[in-house]
């Protein structure tokens, strides 16, 4: 049988273009021992974080550690996520890099750091399907998040009373299926009456802008990788109305 | 007055998807039958947009990104995006403009960025009441003429309509099962109308430096398609919609004497035997209109096409991505399909496959099939004296194909509804001076608002 | 353990659309793998209308009559509908039986009425949790195996299932990139929980005379390539997916070395592999799947399909009628097109064709082509000392299909991803029993709730 | 290239299933003048109608030619349609006889015959596309029925202003686009606001049942032959909400 010689009339591979161009990380420390920790958090490389982070204690006050270190070097690889230089892999290796040394460093200080704000996720009743709101845990605490993780398949009573318990910036849900979404409106309505008025971010598979964006509350996330910018703009003081302006419109 | 007088090709084994004798380009590196097929989507917007221009407008825009998007995230080569306006977009010609300059921004971004190949094309909304105003100077022809206008100078590179001319006489004969009154509405009037409205479209395209696309009988044969349906209805005879589409073709063929380019309109379902005719590129919809309407050759009409497409979906949301993301996947992998087959060397092959699929699925797509659709082109130029003689010639041709094979099989009422209709075709006068002076008698009587004038009579 | 170790086909070139070495014959005059290929159409019901079993079957009673009724609109000649359980009607075993014996009473009036072939598919919930329960003895796994009874007695024809053992696993090292930890997730402990909950569904099928059909790795590869997505997404690498398919092929065979018979399930892209290996017949989704998700191979994975699937559509209305008539009609004419090839001698054509579509379009495709496929199972049976041996043998093999094919194209970051994925593959331990001791030591202690006792470990 | 041997696997031709076995009209009339008018409606002889209704009405009053012949022939001719041995184009040239029939001898009776109720029909604003409304015209003239053929591009007030009125049983709206039939919705709310509960028929091109039983009144027409069933039930006394019930569930 014929050969194909040409497939560029068949499929373009968009993929390749620009390939090659990302550059890598542009930030260093001068301090060596903060270069390790940054370097560990770039790489992603859990297996070494503890070793630096302590080896770094031994000449740093924890606080440098976790600002010039660990969360420049997550900063750095939001950005390179962002540029399309890593892929999500390496922004989740590199959260778990952050966290286990932003424990030690915690463990040293003997409190924990404060924290942006809290906040409260979940997925559906009756939903297992619970990687994405795994994901939008590790990128919320990457971004300086506390988060209350409820699990998957939480009845609607959990999620309100989640929320009065702990007052997040917001609250997050997520649904693989259709039947399953319909909670989402019900809390929706649950915490409308008693009076809250935070920003619930409805994500994941068949969840879509029309569902979300048809009660109250509700701002649809299209990725988790939205997550943490939502976050900061409700910690910034932006209405759930607002939120879904910017990220739904 | 008809021009055509010899076949674009010397055979029916010519035609294949992908290549026209006369292709056409445009847009952003975009070629229409210069060896390969484009998918052509087309985005409806959701009821309740159309009420502003700005929210109108704003629809358009994610819509477009959406498919432009889908195209780069699976690597379709090039697409044609129609801008099949709602009335609002033509009545006000400015939102017809605007929304074509957005579409146009947004080709332009990916074109840049990835290299996408696209193009435009405006359909503008027919809106004449034949039966109310005078056709040929009314405000909604200024409005249709303006939009145009707007519509080019905004980045449309390709300029279409579905015009209307004669539908008040077919909507009568078509549910009347009325072969003589729809050969009349369709193949007389809708062909006199043509002759005026594309005079103009084809002076505005030459104006800007577009392309004047093409027309389609949606108003007339499709409405005797869909009504036809699928096999369990009973509105119309499936033999007389199928007749009706043949006559169809000698009418929509005007546009490409008054000077159109093509390609020709998806919904143009005669366009296979205008190809034959003409060599322009056309633009088809089968399967993959499922979203829009049902038919019953949902591979066959592929067989000679160009560009490839949806006809029309509503912009939702659906599990995998909006439906215009999901109906441009869907046809970038139906075109994939043509263009593996077209660098294999397998074409024809695949040509067969489509037609076998459909051809004695039922009369449309028969008389559909290159073959037989070549012959439907031949009668037409053969007739070629008056817009009457290469219309009933088309009918007769297709009916006598119809008849003639002994694998297409018809219900009872189906072939008395054809032989009924081919009694009465034959027996109508030759020259098309009787015809016309026949039925302006009769439907002046039955049809109310029915003006001769409108068609220069 | 592992049973296969010889291939059912001579060669890839053997294998093709339609027709199965095992087929299987069910429900009204319906045999899959038989010669022909038949769509498969699975409805989705609206929100909401889940709320009541009342208002959920007659959800299904519209979809269903919808289905059939353009099944005979347009002359489809058979038709398996999936349906798929959302989670209220396997947690409520009596919906999912009231359901299969409402699909069933509708297909039984048009197969009386118009002799239309037909087929239930009943597709169970695993809605166990492996994080939180013991998922060999839980409420959930109870529930699962009445609905299966409950499936079988009101009218499901095949009883499958999308098994998740080995998901809270995967689930934390795919989007790690940890292809040590994906190998086991998948291969190790999904194997092992197919081989326990399979031994279950073949003696109810047995039990009822009904047919066990397939699992797929929808819940752990079908994660990777979705979130692998198309060229412009940077979740997962396109590399990583791939390897994580090819596991996957050793992961769902289980279920027919314990006596499953197939038709395997639509969302199983591995199941090429499979058919390679068993001969059984395959359901597979591609381009008339994109209303349910995206993907890079819409018209290769048609290849070798026995049935032709859309995945899952919601019921709305689109403008040609509600979206699983508009979805049945594509379906079906996708298959009249396959089904026409094979009538003229021509379906080794429209293979080539299918796949030169998609071969190089990602390295999805590119390792489920038939030839790749077929290797990738003879690396399968020729490791069948054990499911990790089998599992890790067709990551490797597909590995090294994707980077000895100079004409696989791959941006650097997704070659650095399987370059760096193969030397981990490569130097894992040679025995099972040295893999899952290491894997457990170091999941137990990153995976919160993860529990080997749940995988007889 | 090869022939295809056997269709049967590609597709399968249900329209011949059955087909041949319909019968023909069961109703005749032992008078050999209504007989005659019968076999003219029957057969939708527009050209000949004329002249049996004037010949029959030489012996024959008018109430009998109309009942015993025009109606009755009509009835057969939506039997035969209704059991698929005809086609809508007999329906409707059936009508048209009818129609004229009735007309000729309402001159003879010196008044218009009591009509069983009044419809008041429409296309939306901007859609020329009235085919869908002629057909419904035709048929309910046929079973009956005044209609007030309000024509094609109709604005919101004048629908509402027809209805104030002519008090019709009904009302209905055909549109070949969503973006025109956005129209119901609003002439919807007039009515109702102006206290009037009469059904309001919507069918057509892209109307769909979901739209039109989102909001009062609707009643989604599935097809222009539902029309006079429809207009049955609302002279029967049956609400909105009941036709809704019947028709679109
Ligand atoms: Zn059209
Ligand atoms: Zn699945
Ligand atoms: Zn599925």
């Amino acid at each position: 049988m014929a050969t194909v010689a040409n497939y560029a009339n068949i499929f373009v591979r968009y993929d390749l273009i620009g390939a090659g161009e990302a550059k890598g990380a542009r930030v260093s420390s001068k301090d060596a021992a903060l270069q390790k920790v940054l370097q560990c958090v770039i790489e992603g490389d859990v297996d070494n974080i503890e070793t630096v982070v302590v080896e770094a204690l031994e000449s740093k006050d924890p606080m440098t550690i976790i600002n010039d270190g660990l969360i420049k070097g997550m900063n750095e690889v939001s950005r390179l996520w962002d540029e399309g230089v890593y892929y999500l892999p390496q922004a989740i290796v590199a959260s778990d890099a952050m966290l286990t040394g932003i424990e030690i460093c915690e463990e040293k200080l003997g409190k924990a750091i404060e924290k942006k704000g809290t906040v409260v996720t979940h997925t559906a009743e009756g939903d297992i399907h619970d990687l994405g709101q795994k994901i939008v845990n590790a990128l919320l605490r990457a971004n300086g998040y506390e988060v209350i993780d409820l699990g998957k398949d939480v009845p609607v009573d959990d999620v309100v009373a989640a929320v009065k318990k702990h007052q997040p910036v917001m609250v997050t849900g997520t649904a693989l299926m259709t039947t399953t979404m319909t909670a989402f409106e019900r809390i929706s309505k649950r915490l409308s009456k008693d009076g809250f008025t935070l920003p619930f971010v409805c994500g994941g598979g068949a969840v879509s802008l029309e569902y979300v964006t048809g009660f109250e509350l509700g701002v649809y996330g299209k990725d988790a990788s939205q997550a943490s910018g939502m976050a900061n703009d409700a910690v910034n003081g932006m209405s759930w109305g607002q939120l879904r302006e910017k990220w739904n419109s | 007055m008809p021009r055509y007088d010899q076949m674009a090709y010397a055979s029916a084994a010519e035609m294949i998807f992908g290549t026209a004798k006369n292709p056409v380009s445009y847009g952003r590196d975009f070629t229409v039958g210069g060896g390969y097929v484009y998918p052509e989507l087309v985005p409806h917007p959701r009821p309740g947009t159309e009420s502003t221009k700005q929210t109108l407008v704003k629809e358009y825009e994610k819509m477009v990104t959406d498919v432009l998007d889908r195209c780069v995230a699976i690597g379709i080569p090039g697409i044609q995006i129609e801008l099949e306006h709602v009335y609002q977009m033509t009545k006000n010609p400015e939102w017809g403009g605007e929304i074509a300059a957005a579409t146009k921004r947004l080709q332009d971004d990916y074109f840049r960025k990835y290299g996408l190949k696209s193009a435009i094309r405006a359909t503008v909304a027919d809106y004449r009441k034949p039966d109310e105003e005078d056709i040929r100077n009314s405000l909604a022809l200024d409005a249709i003429l303006k939009t145009f206008q707007a519509s080019a100078a905004g980045g449309a590179d390709n300029l279409s309509i579905e015009s209307v001319g004669g539908k008040e006489v077919s909507d009568y004969t078509i549910v009347r099962q009325d072969i003589r009154g729809t050969l009349f509405g369709i193949g007389v009037l809708g062909s006199r109308d043509m002759e005026f409205m594309w005079k103009q479209v084809v002076d505005i395209a030459n104006k800007y430096n577009v392309t004047p696309g093409g027309d389609t009988n949606c108003a007339q044969a499709n409405v005797a398609m869909f009504m036809a349906g699928g096999y369990q209805d009973r509105s119309v005879p499936h033999t007389f919609a199928a007749l009706t589409r043949a006559i169809a073709a000698a009418r929509s063929l005007v546009a490409y004497e008054q000077g159109a380019k093509g390609p020709s309109k998806d919904c143009g379902y005669e366009d296979v035997i205008i190809k034959a005719i003409t060599g322009i590129p056309i633009a088809m919809e089968g399967k993959t209109c499922a979203c829009a309407h049902s038919d019953l050759l949902g591979n066959l009409v592929g067989a000679c096409c160009d560009l490839w497409s949806n006809e029309a979906v509503e912009y939702h949301d659906m599990f995998g991505g909006t439906t215009v993301a999901v109906f441009t996947e869907i046809l970038g992998y139906d075109v994939a399909l043509m263009n593996a087959a077209i660098e294999l060397g397998t074409a024809p092959m695949l040509q067969e496959m489509m037609v076998q699929s459909d051809k004695y699925r039922d009369t449309h797509g028969f008389i559909l099939c290159p073959e037989n659709a070549y012959e439907i082109g031949k009668a037409i130029i053969s007739n070629n004296t008056s817009y009457y003689a290469r219309s009933r010639a088309a009918a007769i041709k297709a009916g006598r194909l119809m008849l003639e094979d002994s694998k297409l099989q018809m219900p009872a009422f189906e072939k008395d509804a054809l032989e009924s209709a081919m009694r009465t075709l034959e027996s109508l006068p030759d020259k098309e001076e009787d015809f016309i002076s026949e039925c302006a008698d009769i439907y002046k009587k039955l049809i109310p608002g029915f003006n001769l004038a409108n068609y220069g009579l």
